[in-house]
């Protein structure tokens, strides 16, 4: 029942402004129910749909440089990784939306899509989901916690379309208006680095902002075609992300 | 007769696993529970001439109010309107003390489905009878019965090939909201109705 | 005490001394349920695998033990397919060897995914684009023939025998075996095939990914073949080690040159489809995905060094050896080379799972490690425990290697 | 014949056989897997009514605009409030999961008192009780000693109680907080400045009002003056990685470059009373030295002060770090001596002075206790000392407070958690969390305007809790409450019709003379807004001293806080992050600091890949590192940005859950002024 129906939402971030805060991860956490992580997670165990990596250009100080690297779902919209593999269907793209959806209920945890992930966005729940007793009323109701033993990943604040469109449904209209519908991450941002919205109309700021000069995606040769695009004037950026792996251990 | 015997035995083994598992089971899979207090729609909607949305309304921000707050009944019951004891009942121990009524929702649906009801009553179009059958008509509250596998709500999680005479007919399962979409074309993604 | 069950003719250790055999292995078994336990009612936090090495040791086993296994269907192909009667000298031995390894792997499987209660969505809500419901379906269905092709070998016992139903069912049985083994060579084929896609499908890993020849990526059919070349040279290894335990000749010596032959035959067309199959790779998948193969093997321990031991040393190697008549007369040779073979695949299995998901693919990426916890190691020991046990049950109860008695009598 | 195995068996058979007949296999494996769905590891999320509900945010001095998403009444999300003054619509990472402090498990529920090493319960009144007798006493016999507040959060009404309070108590000492970002007489107009002159301070990661200045990052350029490659450093258009200590030499560097080549506002130069005597020690400092001092080269000296000037409004900062505490006090006069020469002070885009919220009567300057320096008291010479609130506290260096109290001390600490120095507090007040205490949110230090929130009670504080001032009331026995105070504050703002509101809930703004009563804007503060000053305040250029009266120590200070030590040959450089540095924090904050490397964390320090092999420690290695004052243990992490010879350690949460950063301030010791900012430190792997 998806609003704007063949919509492509995605998003474009500008590393020259990301300041690395974390506002966007724990902003993710909290719309999303995301647990706090139990004692013994590691930043291999955790979850965290988005998370902003640490990439720096490999030469000592004082030339050392670094960029944060927000990285969340792609959302591919073609050849799309995650979902050929699934045995069970438990992730689609959405036509409407074009959002990678991953249904918890339907997952057996076989993880075989985190295999198939090349941005590693995919999450496995290796606990059960704690909060801090008493905590459990802060939780978000337009979002299901999940249970241990699925995967789950950022599908762009479903829970802000699903209210965007109630909404909108309550006012007797069946297209929900842009601003209505913003993920937690962009919203947070203290920098306002991330620009979201349809890049299939061209007259929104993101679809222009991914078409502008500097403007990349990671992996692009892979041909999946996804929907969120990164940007940056620095040129050691540019390189760093074409000469792809291979480079010494990065923080973050 | 020797034989006869061997195929005897097997035959009356199959005959009780059939019987228990068509019989018995339908009954012991599901817990019955009896709603807090008696209540009859009918009632408030003939003489107290109250529409379903007067209790149950979509509220601005398109959420669904669901069933009404102890305040909304004491709007009204404050002192007795009527004679019965439930009614007195129902304000010794809910209205005066202010206290919640522990109502058992027939048609709770699981934490992770997302029902819209602005979407199926304001743009659909769909009367309320259309998933709630004569729920509105209903003068007395049935058993709530839960099923003691899986946890939810039989409306919602019943086995309609169990469904006998005696219990409403599930109408709010996966697979009808599904058929419904598909008669009406409606084109959905899993995350479009689950959270 | 327990002669009654062995058959006739045949010489088998003292109930007490078997007894002592099953000891340990039952102490094992118990040990990786314990572990397996933990795993199942604790969750997979009780591994060491994580949200980047979302696989581990377990994978990369039963991906292994089936392609050992795999001796049953190909052995089976063999006989009833191929008509080759010499090998009906082991085919019993090969048909509980694949039982063995097939169920051990999908009980594995079945502690290796989160919601095991969910696992039979994947039959009621099946993708059918997906390799693993390949995978899943086939080893399923292949599963059930393994077992209905064990029922006959069961139904021979000498105090099942007694039971005059059961004598006609056996006979019943032994008429369809052509078809069962028709089905399982088919089943058989494609998870091994399908297994192979796994990873070959992995666009998004560019060290797997492989391009596609019709609906498969390359992978697919140099799994079945390789699995189909160490299938015999593991009966081989398995039948020698149960002389060696047993201390009776079980086969005639040709048979298992005959074994060596087929797996050098096979393992050379392997190496050969290998190497090809690694030149295009390296020269068009590669690059085609922007990156280079040298990128890959620029992390130690994982140098080029692995994908020379893959297809020289245990596969060139072996292959060669086992295609020369006069080293294969040589007990010694024989049993390296099908060892080495055997090794080699295991190795293949390894690079595809396990070096696979250590590889970064960002720019910030780490080369990762990754060391199985001792409940996975557990568990997986349970798995052999239960195949040894299984196994020497068979053997003692049940006619493995129809020879034995004629070898003894010699 | 009685029944065989046999038939048994075939009686079974049957069963199994008519069992796969019935529902009842499908009917369980289909339950048993939606069961998965919620069993008992899976929370319930609250339902009900959905509200938005708005105040600001006390968890720092930038006083956002918050907006609450409640689910009837229990916040269940934080967002930032659009177009806000001072906040521009942007919550840090601290402040979006403010909602769950007063849920914390840790959170203190009833008065504790310090039994030897640990705490057990007692009634508030007996604490009360304690403090009044102490008091009693000290009047009794005329005793020298002191009675303070420590505040660490100066600027609120409950501030201004205190000192009014404290000028009737014996010898009433009010104490700013040793890193406490004082609220300056100025704002900063960073809209129109163009170019920020940072030494050290966090500009781009909480600092001042992070919403505001992030909003005007697009206009002015930033040269960043830090040791550290830190977030600023990397996003700044320059960076001058100094060796540590040596901040004034490289001002005085910079100013000696303005002034010998007169690219300085000679005007505004002509003010300063001293400025001969200034310009004479800049003097010593030429780029050459300079340089040699600062490890920085003099070619690039002279561009960062051609830079400096050369576009438009340029202002210089020295700022606090949240974990590392302040710079020292002369090296604070060096660095905005240079404001002088840019002539940034009182000028559009530079420094603006600034009113404060209009007082009620008789909280008039001359009624209270004047603001100092905790290093301006003398050592041993407190005796009652209140701390309100502790858990801001959480990164103050201990042993600067503890020098000061006297033989027989009583510390009280006003807190929610028993963290940061109420762990060293004689007894533990349980105050209201954020989010249940009904306050006010003072001017941020740098917004250019005065202001004034109020930061209304979303959730009731437990029982127990009390705030400072109702308990001060019950030591003095009887006086105003917070709300009273608060309440003619407002009438106090109304009566002076200057400014307008902000309502948070529309983003409109209302003059203040328009507003009917002292109640509408009461009423208009609380349900979301806050007053803002429009009328700028009238200012003469008066003389004043650049130097004040401490020409040498700044020479002092300049050349070098760090002097060589070959016992202890690396530089310990302390820091934090002002939304974890201090005590309590979220328990979601582990996605940055466990769940993430994002954060470095308070269990690591960082090292050169160098000064690692120099002493033999390696990635992920634990080590040791020892001052003169202490030792603390870390876990090591190699970055490449780091200096060679610098060990940087963060004061904050660590991956292990347990934030105590006492361990690492204190080996850090304080300096004569009140600083632990630096040390020299040796390393060897534990």
């Amino acid at each position: 029942m998806a609003a704007n129906k063949s919509a492509r939402y995605g998003m474009v971030i500008d590393l020259d402004r990301c300041t690395g805060c974390g506002a966007c991860m724990v902003a993710c956490a909290i719309e999303n129910n995301v647990p706090p992580a139990n004692a013994k997670a590691t930043e291999r165990t955790g979850i965290t749909w988005m998370r902003v990596h640490r990439l720096g250009n490999g030469r000592p100080f004082p030339d050392s440089r670094a960029v944060f690297f927000p990285i969340l779902c792609q959302q591919c919209g073609h050849h799309t990784p995650c979902v050929a593999v699934c045995p069970q269907n438990a992730v689609e793209v959405d036509a409407a939306t074009g959002i990678v959806d991953q249904m918890p209920q339907r997952c057996l945890g076989c993880r075989y899509c985190m295999a198939a992930c090349p941005y590693h966005a995919r999450y496995f729940n290796w606990w059960d989901p704690a909060w801090p007793a008493g905590m459990e009323k802060t939780l978000n109701p337009d979002v299901a916690p999940r249970m241990r033993g699925v995967v789950e990943k950022c599908n762009l604040c479903h829970g802000r379309l699903h209210r965007a469109e109630s909404k909108a449904a309550a006012e007797g209209r069946r297209d929900i208006a842009a601003n209505d519908y913003v993920p937690a991450c962009v919203e947070a941002c203290p920098a306002k680095a991330i620009t979201f919205g349809d890049l299939a109309d061209d007259q929104t700021e993101v679809a222009q902002l991914a078409r502008s000069e500097g403007a990349f995606r990671l992996l692009e040769k892979l041909g999946t075609e996804s929907k969120v695009y990164y940007r940056s004037e620095r040129p050691w950026v540019h390189q760093a992300v074409k000469s792809g792996i291979g480079k010494e251990p990065q923080r973050g | 007769m020797k034989n006869y015997r061997g195929s005897i035995l097997f035959v009356a083994g199959f005959a009780i696993a059939l019987s228990a598992g068509w019989l018995a089971f339908p009954r012991a899979e599901y817990e019955r529970q009896n709603q807090p207090i008696q209540f009859s729609h009918k009632v408030h909607r003939d003489k107290g001439g109250m529409k379903c949305e007067d209790c149950h309304a979509i509220r601005d921000d398109g959420t669904f109010s669901g069933i009404p707050a102890v305040d909304k009944c004491a709007g009204c019951h404050a002192a007795p309107m009527g004679t019965t004891d439930e009614e007195k009942r129902m304000i010794k121990r809910y209205i005066e003390p202010n206290r919640e009524i522990p109502w058992l929702v027939y048609a709770r649906q699981p934490e992770n489905v997302r029902f819209s009801h602005a979407f199926h009553v304001k743009l659909a179009k769909l009367a309320c009878e259309r998933c709630h059958q004569a729920h509105g008509d209903s003068n007395s509250l049935p058993a709530f019965e839960r099923d003691r596998v899986s946890g939810y709500s039989r409306d919602i999680l019943g086995d309609p090939s169990l469904a006998n005479a005696a219990n409403r007919h599930p109408g709010m399962q996966m697979d009808d909201c599904i058929r419904c979409h598909q008669q009406r074309g409606v084109q959905d993604s899993c995350l479009a109705c689950h959270k | 005490m327990d002669r009654s069950y062995i058959a006739r003719g045949l010489e088998r250790c003292t109930t007490r001394r078997f007894l002592m055999w099953l000891l340990p292995w039952t102490l094992l078994l118990a040990f990786g349920l314990y572990a397996a336990g933990l795993c199942l009612f604790k969750g997979l936090n009780q591994t060491n695998m994580d949200n980047r090495f979302a696989f581990g040791l377990w994978i990369f086993l039963d991906l292994t033990v089936i392609a050992l296994g795999a001796g049953a269907f190909f052995t089976g192909f063999l006989v009833y397919i191929l008509r080759m009667h010499e090998l009906k000298a082991v085919i019993n031995s090969a048909v509980v060897i694949g039982l063995v390894c097939y169920s051990g792997a999908v009980t594995v499987l079945m502690v290796d995914v989160g919601q095991p209660l969910r696992a039979w969505f994947t039959f009621w809500h099946p993708n059918v684009h997906s390799m693993l419901t390949e995978v899943t379906f086939c080893i399923t269905c292949y599963l059930t023939v393994l077992a209905i092709e064990y029922l006959p070998l069961l139904l021979k016992n000498r105090r099942l025998r007694q039971v005059p139903s059961f004598l006609v069912f056996e006979f019943e049985l032994h008429r369809v075996m052509y078809v069962l083994a028709g089905v399982g060579t088919f089943l058989s084929f494609f998870h091994q095939g399908s297994l192979g896609g796994l990873y070959g499908v992995l666009r998004g890993r560019p060290f797997a990914f492989r391009e596609a020849l019709g609906v498969w990526p390359s992978t697919f059919f140099l799994f079945v073949l390789s699995a189909a070349a160490v299938g015999p040279s593991f009966v081989l290894l398995t039948t020698w080690l149960v002389e060696k335990i047993t201390g009776h000749q079980l086969v005639e010596r040709t048979v298992m040159q005959k074994l060596g032959r087929l797996s050098g035959v096979l393992l050379i067309v392997y190496v050969l489809l290998k190497t090809i199959d690694t030149l295009v790779w390296m020269n068009r998948t590669v690059p085609g995905e922007g990156f280079s193969p040298q990128q890959f093997y620029g992390f130690e321990p994982f140098g080029v060094w692995i994908l020379f031991a893959e297809i020289v040393v245990f596969g060139l190697l072996p292959a060669v050896v086992l295609l020369d008549a006069r080293r294969r007369a040589s007990q010694a040779w024989l049993l390296t080379a099908a060892g080495f073979a055997c090794f080699g695949v295991a190795l293949n299995r390894f690079v595809m799972t396990i070096q696979t998901l250590a590889l970064p693919t960002l720019p910030f990426d780490r080369f990762l490690s990754y060391w199985p916890s001792w409940q996975e190691v557990g568990t997986f020991l349970a798995v052999v425990a239960y195949g040894v046990l299984v196994y020497s049950l068979s053997y003692r109860y049940l006619i493995l290697f129809p020879q034995e008695r004629d070898l003894k009598a010699r | 014949m009685g029944l065989g195995r046999r038939d048994l068996l075939k009686l079974v058979g049957g069963g199994a056989a008519g069992f796969f007949l019935t529902p009842v296999p499908w009917r369980l494996i289909d339950g048993v897997a939606i069961r998965t769905e919620s069993w008992p590891g899976v929370p319930d999320p609250p339902r009900g009514e959905v509200r938005t509900r708005y105040t600001t945010c006390t968890l720092c001095p930038a006083a956002c605009g918050v907006r609450a998403r409640c689910v009837v009444d229990q916040p269940v999300s934080l967002a930032g409030v659009a177009s806000h003054p001072a906040s521009a619509g942007v919550l840090c990472p601290a402040g979006l999961c403010g909602h769950h402090l007063p849920l914390l498990p840790n959170r203190l529920r009833q008065a504790l008192a310090r039994k030897g090493d640990n705490f057990q319960p007692v009634g508030i009144d007996a604490v009360a009780g304690a403090v009044a007798t102490a008091l009693a006493d000290m009047r009794q016999n005329g005793s020298a000693e002191r009675v303070a507040v420590l505040d660490a959060r100066p600027g609120r009404t409950a501030s201004l109680m205190y000192r009014r309070w404290l000028r009737a108590a014996p010898n009433g000492t009010y104490l700013l907080a040793p890193s406490a970002e004082a609220t300056a007489p100025m704002g900063i107009d960073i809209a129109r400045t163009g170019t920020v002159l940072s030494f050290g301070a966090p500009v781009l990661d909480g600092w001042g009002t992070p919403g505001r200045v992030l909003e005007a990052r697009k206009t002015f350029r930033l040269i960043q003056v830090e040791t550290r490659q830190s977030r600023t450093a990397l996003l700044a258009d320059g960076w001058l990685p100094i060796r540590p200590g040596t901040e004034a030499a490289l001002a005085l560097g910079i100013a000696n470059v303005l002034i010998e080549e007169k690219l300085y506002d000679a005007a505004a130069a002509r003010n300063a009373s001293d400025f001969a005597a200034y310009a004479a020690l800049a003097a010593q400092f030429p780029p050459q030295r300079a340089a040699q001092l600062t490890g920085i080269p003099a070619q690039t000296i002279i561009a960062a002060a051609h830079d400096f000037v050369g576009h438009g409004p340029a202002i210089a900062i020295a700022a606090s770090d949240p974990g590392g505490g302040p710079l020292g006090e002369d090296e604070q006069i060096a660095i905005a001596a240079l404001n002088v020469l840019s002539g940034s002070i009182g000028r559009e885009g530079g420094f603006l002075p600034r009113g404060e919220a209009s007082r009620p009567a008789g909280f008039e300057e001359a009624a209270l206790a004047p603001e100092q320096g905790i290093a301006e008291v003398p050592d041993a010479s407190i005796r009652v000392l209140i701390i309100d609130d502790a858990r801001a506290a959480g990164t103050w260096c201990w042993s600067a407070i503890e020098r000061k109290l006297a033989a027989t001390h009583i510390v009280v600490a006003m807190t929610e958690f028993l963290e940061g120095a109420a762990q060293h507090a004689d007894f533990a007040v349980p105050a209201p969390a954020y989010l249940e205490a009904g306050e006010d949110a003072p001017a941020p230090p740098d917004v250019p305007a005065a202001m004034f929130s109020l930061a209304g009670a979303l959730l009731k504080p437990p029982p127990e809790a009390v705030d400072g001032a109702a308990f001060l009331n019950q030591v003095a026995g009887g006086g105003p409450a917070l709300a009273d105070v608060l309440k003619q504050r407002v009438a106090a703002i109304h009566a002076s019709r200057r400014g307008e509101v902000f309502h948070y809930a529309d983003a409109s703004r209302t003059a203040v003379r328009d507003v009917k009563s002292a109640a509408d804007l009461w009423k208009a503060l609380e349900e979301g807004g806050c007053w803002i000053d429009h009328q700028p305040t009238p200012h003469e250029k008066p003389l004043f001293a650049i130097l004040g009266d401490a020409p040498d120590r700044v020479l002092e200070a300049a050349s070098g806080r760090l002097p060589a030590d070959a016992q202890f040959p690396l530089a310990l450089v302390p820091y934090g992050w002002r939304g974890a540095a201090g005590g309590a924090i979220s328990p979601i904050m582990t996605k940055l600091y466990q769940e993430s490397d994002l954060r470095p964390g308070g269990d690591t320090i960082e090292l050169h890949p160098d000064t690692a092999r120099k002493y033999g420690v390696a990635d992920g290695h634990v080590a040791i590192v020892q001052t003169r004052c202490g030792s603390c243990q870390r876990r090591v992490r190699v970055d490449e940005s780091v200096m060679p010879g610098v060990i940087q350690a963060e004061v904050g949460p660590s991956a292990s859950g347990n934030c105590r950063p006492e361990a690492l301030l204190n080996a850090c010791g304080v300096a004569g002024d009140g600083t632990w900012r630096l040390a020299r430190a040796s390393l060897r792997r534990a």
